[in-house]
């Protein structure tokens, strides 16, 4: 992990552990404290502390004139705090679940994102917009997706994924105090919450006090030599589960967490397939026309000589998320189906 | 009012209240000790409707499977009260092969071409469809109407003015229910909408406007009526909001602490204050009431079996029904 | 009414024509003999604001730099009433560097931080970030307020509706307006709107309405006046709509072959109306009326000047300012 | 042009000529006396007839009960379009703009394209979604975007691109008769408008009556041997100039029309490739996350040998469109940048 800023220990010689959701809030807490200007708006922010307890306890801190329930009028409060953001307050904005961006989207794209762009520069637009993201526990095809490729196909806004405490903590802090627009995705599959299936990497070393993780930096979650898992948040955790299991095969992953899709860090990418020669991208949003495609497309552009094999992918397959867990789980990016595909690559 | 209709409104009441029960029961009944969301033979979010009973069933008592129902993220009331199959409604709720979707939609997005029933997990969204029933219903010159249900809490969505605004202008036959249980998740009324009655919104559209204030499944199937009526004579769209209550949590799983009318909840339970008047007025004793309820068990347990019975999709048929 | 105040009034309908009559001059001069969107000095889509002067004149006579507006696609006479800097408003939408957004944004999005005053394209979506703009300047425990504008086809988007509920239940300062010019491109009022008047629609969410019915810049200056001393005052939003007039074409090139009512538009022309009110009231004579129109002329012609002679934006600039 | 049906003849011995928006039109018509389950709806479809002409004399021939103009409320409207279409209508929607998916996009992905699907089948939504795409005329950063990315990377709803008159007419005859959600963009640049500069292949041989265009298919636009490009819409004209001014320099272009991204006709792009060794994607959508990363990792993961030289495009390069011609000129995918591009891969 790469950690800048004052207080930046690496996470090796910290011993406090938090779960996701937890370090995303000590986060917010920790900005809002130092900048009034930060506020919390979104439906059910306050007394309910966030549907994945994204903002849990933060009213009871910061009282209501600071983080701020909301009517279900997304296009509203997301447009308030553009307007909010324009006039120099730092706004955070919570869409509960990233399947709502149908009905804010103009807000969100025409606006938060290209306003900066439309002024020259005049104008700057220092916000953070949250969502929940990602499926697994049979919520249906309208709270199940991912849905990062769509934000980050349009321009003028970051878009940030973290997937473990500590980073989701430092990603949290930059996207705060960066001047932009920054969309930040937080799969609900490694908040750690009390509710749901806890993958053993949504508890994890935090740093205490304020630092920053790099918006546009991935991180190389597992060094290896056979084979680039290009991922990212709870298709990590996947990712890294079957390399542990398939180093006892003698096949060695290395495994990369993209952290941020805007900016993308293909330099990173790009280095570590041409060590590894094979590329598998992992990713639980949708296969055609997003993340997997661009990431293979970076390399090809760059060097299609660099992969010995077929770039490969391991998304859902176009289809709506399924209800029933048999079909969902057969969708899904699960480490069955991310192992059968880095077994079919070394072979290939 | 006819006997008859009262003992069917407290009939419909009481099936979806033993239907609510009964997935409630099944939902928590494999996620202890330690509540897991995706544990179980039905997992997922699951919004019951246990306190809202007089709405589905005043309304729905004038459409038959002809007229359209477009319902919310919180669907089964209306469901059952349009007369949605029970057995494949619960088979959908337990993500099975016979159920109204295959087991693809689930609780939130079940959908029924007999009945013209479907429903929507977004906000107000299920409105806008609603619309397009209505105008292939006039359009083919019949009196079939559509009904468009969504929260309090929704009736602030863009969605929602969208909609009113559409129908009045095109004169559709559609009727708009808003069920005002208090609270949208845990915020409630006063810090999501600007007014005390979305009745009063009507005017916005120049539509009539009524709101219930007190749950009463006769005052909603008389208000009701009266905008069915109208929507089949031609005469354009009407609002209804319902002051209702939501007996449990927004969601199985919700603890509720942000909820100060808690304790006095359950006296606001639409089912035995009916049943009393029904009682009073002699239209009820001890024996019809256990006959409808003993009927309403069985129905629902039927309906679970089947459910528990019909076989879970086959992973391979996975990406099917993408595309007709 | 003050004198000065009249004639303030009238000296910016004048400067608001005399700039739109430029503007039409610059985008049609090279566009003959066929007219191509594309080509000229000024390329892209045109909304002219031509008898809507009294709105913006109206509204923005009560506002400081300090407060806050949004307009809409149609957006010059609000933005020069609101005093942003006529060259460079002219500089943008002739697409140069010294223009407000050095040439990237365009007539449709014109962004100004010294006024506060910012536009949208996107119909009705320029009402939502008003609503932060006040929320902050009630925060920081100022009486600044915001101005939000839209077109009367504008006010059946459900941006609309949630802005109103928004401002309402939160009692943001804001003062939302409505301009009704009878038409939204080719649809008439009568297709888009199920009430004659919006402002029944401030009903819905507990706040003042009021419709101004005759384009008069004194009432518009009278109603608005009211709304935004409310709204300074701590009270919380208003609606006002203004039945005004689109005297020319929805954008330049609209020949308008959908429209009855084009015979009557220019005898509906606020400003030979007003002008000769304020003479008929001796506020006005032919010497103040030629000072004022040499003024304006003088002033505008000066803005097409500098924004002809500023540089077109280099395109090795492209990719710049998409990140701050 | 590959073309199916009753009435198909090859465009070589059709004399008459048509514009695109004019074969749009006559397309709509004919299914509109065909079947009167067929209706539009829209703003301005009316009296206006579309303002990019798309449904220009549709009122007068079929009256307002089946050409309903309606209010700007794009959520009613097309929400009201997805449920006529689930009661057995046939509505064709249009949303003006496409820049303006943002007020409507639930609407559209979570309820036209889902529907199907979490009906187990039950359930057909046969309906089309119109809208025009495109800059190049100085419209600014809100009425100038491609975007048909966005669309084809949600799942449940097919996407089609015509870029030449008789395609026009085709797909949209296709794309009525589909019992799916068809998402038809049609880019201002190509539908030889009075009132903007056309291409001069804006204007071209349409066959009379009845015909379809298959959903799903490529189209060989111009042969050619050194190199693939893959490209749709107006880029489509802009490739064919290229090609032809480069075949002169003994450069030999294949120009794919690709005419549908869902389905994608991934086969045609293949077998180019294979031949060409080269591959260059034209997109006047945004360079990242869409439909030139996908086209170029179809060839990666198939075969990542066939490109002899690395991958190329020419995209929006993630910029919101500037209004300034000499900007919005830098940002497109114009002939200049193609022809670089081109020159460059084959001297790779
Ligand atoms: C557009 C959108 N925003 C937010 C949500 C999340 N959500 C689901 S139910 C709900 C509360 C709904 O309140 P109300 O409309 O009053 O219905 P109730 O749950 O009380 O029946 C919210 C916010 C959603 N599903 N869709
Ligand atoms: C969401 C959206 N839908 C459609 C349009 C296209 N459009 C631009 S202006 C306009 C008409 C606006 O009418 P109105 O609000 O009355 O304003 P006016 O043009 O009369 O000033 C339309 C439909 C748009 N810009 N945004
Ligand atoms: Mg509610
Ligand atoms: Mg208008």
């Amino acid at each position: 992990m790469t950690v800048t800023g004052t207080a930046a220990p690496s996470t090796a010689q910290v011993q406090r552990r938090l779960t996701t959701a937890k370090a995303m809030v000590e986060a917010i807490a920790l900005e809002m404290e130092r900048d009034e200007n930060v506020i919390v708006l979104g439906e059910d922010v306050g007394a309910y502390g966030g549907i994945f307890s994204s903002t849990a306890g933060l009213l009871e801190r910061f009282g209501p004139e600071r983080v701020i329930d909301t009517p279900i009028s997304e296009t509203a409060f997301i447009g308030a705090a553009i307007g909010a953001a324009v006039e120099g307050m730092r706004p955070i904005a919570e869409l509960m679940f990233v399947d709502f961006f149908g009905v804010c989207m103009d807000q969100i794209y025409n606006h938060m994102a290209k306003i900066h762009f439309e002024s020259g520069g005049n104008v700057k637009v220092p916000m953070v917009l949250t969502a929940a993201v990602g499926g697994g526990y049979s919520d249906g095809a309208q709270h199940s997706q991912c849905l990062w490729g769509t934000f980050a196909h349009l321009p003028g806004m970051k878009v940030v994924v973290p997937s473990t405490p500590a980073d989701a903590k430092g990603l949290m802090i930059s996207a705060i105090r960066d001047d932009n627009p920054v969309v930040y995705l937080f799969h609900k599959g490694v908040l750690g919450l009390p509710w749901m299936a806890k993958s053993r990497r949504a508890v994890g070393p935090v740093p205490e006090g304020d630092y920053q993780v790099p918006i546009g930096k991935a991180a190389i979650a597992r060094p290896g030599t056979d084979v680039t898992i290009v991922t990212l948040a709870l298709s990590v955790h996947h990712a890294l589960d079957v390399a542990e299991e398939l180093a006892e095969e003698g096949i060695s992953c290395e495994v990369i967490d993209l952290r941020s899709l805007v900016p993308l860090d293909t330099e990173t990418i790009l280095e570590s397939v041409a060590r590894t020669g094979r590329l598998l991208v992992v990713d639980e949003d949708y296969l055609s026309y997003g993340l997997s495609g661009e990431v293979i497309a970076r390399v090809a552009e760059h060097d299609p000589t660099l992969l010995r094999a077929p770039a490969a992918r391991v998304c859902v397959p176009d289809v709506p998320i399924p209800y029933a867990r048999s079909l969902e789980q057969a969708v899904l990016p699960t480490p069955d189906r991310i192992r059968d595909a880095v077994r079919r690559l070394v072979s290939a | 009012m006819e006997p008859q209709v009262r003992l069917e409104l407290y009939r419909t009441m009481v099936l979806i209240r033993t239907f609510e029960e009964a997935i409630r029961r099944e939902y928590h009944a494999d996620k202890k000790p330690v509540f897991d969301i995706a544990a179980g033979l039905i997992p997922g979010e699951m919004h019951l409707a246990a306190g809202q009973e007089p709405v589905a069933a005043g309304v729905c008592a004038h459409l038959t499977a002809d007229d359209a129902v477009t319902a919310t993220h919180r669907p089964h009331h209306f469901a059952i009260a349009h007369g949605v199959n029970l057995n494949r409604l619960a088979a959908e709720i337990f993500g099975r092969v016979d159920g109204l979707g295959k087991g693809r939609g689930g609780h939130m997005h079940l959908f029924d071409p007999e009945t013209h029933f479907s429903c929507s997990g977004i906000i107000a969204e299920g409105y806008p469809p609603a619309l397009g029933q209505a105008l292939a219903f006039k359009r083919r010159g019949t009196d079939r109407i559509a009904v468009a249900v969504t929260g309090e809490g929704a009736a602030n969505q863009g969605a929602f003015h969208e909609s009113l605004n559409l129908a009045a202008l095109w004169k559709l036959p559609v009727v708009f229910i808003v069920e005002d249980n208090d609270w949208g998740i845990s915020v409630p009324r006063s810090a999501s909408t600007s007014v005390p009655s979305n009745a009063v919104r009507a005017a916005a559209y120049g539509i009539p406007g009524e709101r219930v204030e007190d749950n009463s499944v006769e005052a909603v199937y008389r208000v009701a009526g009266e905008a069915i009526a109208r929507a089949r004579a031609g005469e354009g769209p009407s609002l209804i909001e319902v002051h209702t209550v939501r007996l449990w949590g927004h969601f199985e799983g919700d603890a509720q602490g942000y909820r100060p009318d808690l304790a006095e909840v359950a006296e606001r339970d639409p089912l035995p204050i009916y049943e009393a008047e029904l009682r009073r007025a002699g239209v009820l004793d001890d024996d019809t009431v256990k006959a409808i309820a003993a009927e309403a068990s069985e129905r629902v347990e039927a309906a679970i079996a089947f459910a528990k019975n019909s076989p879970e999709p086959d992973p391979a048929t996975a990406l099917d029904h993408v595309f007709a």
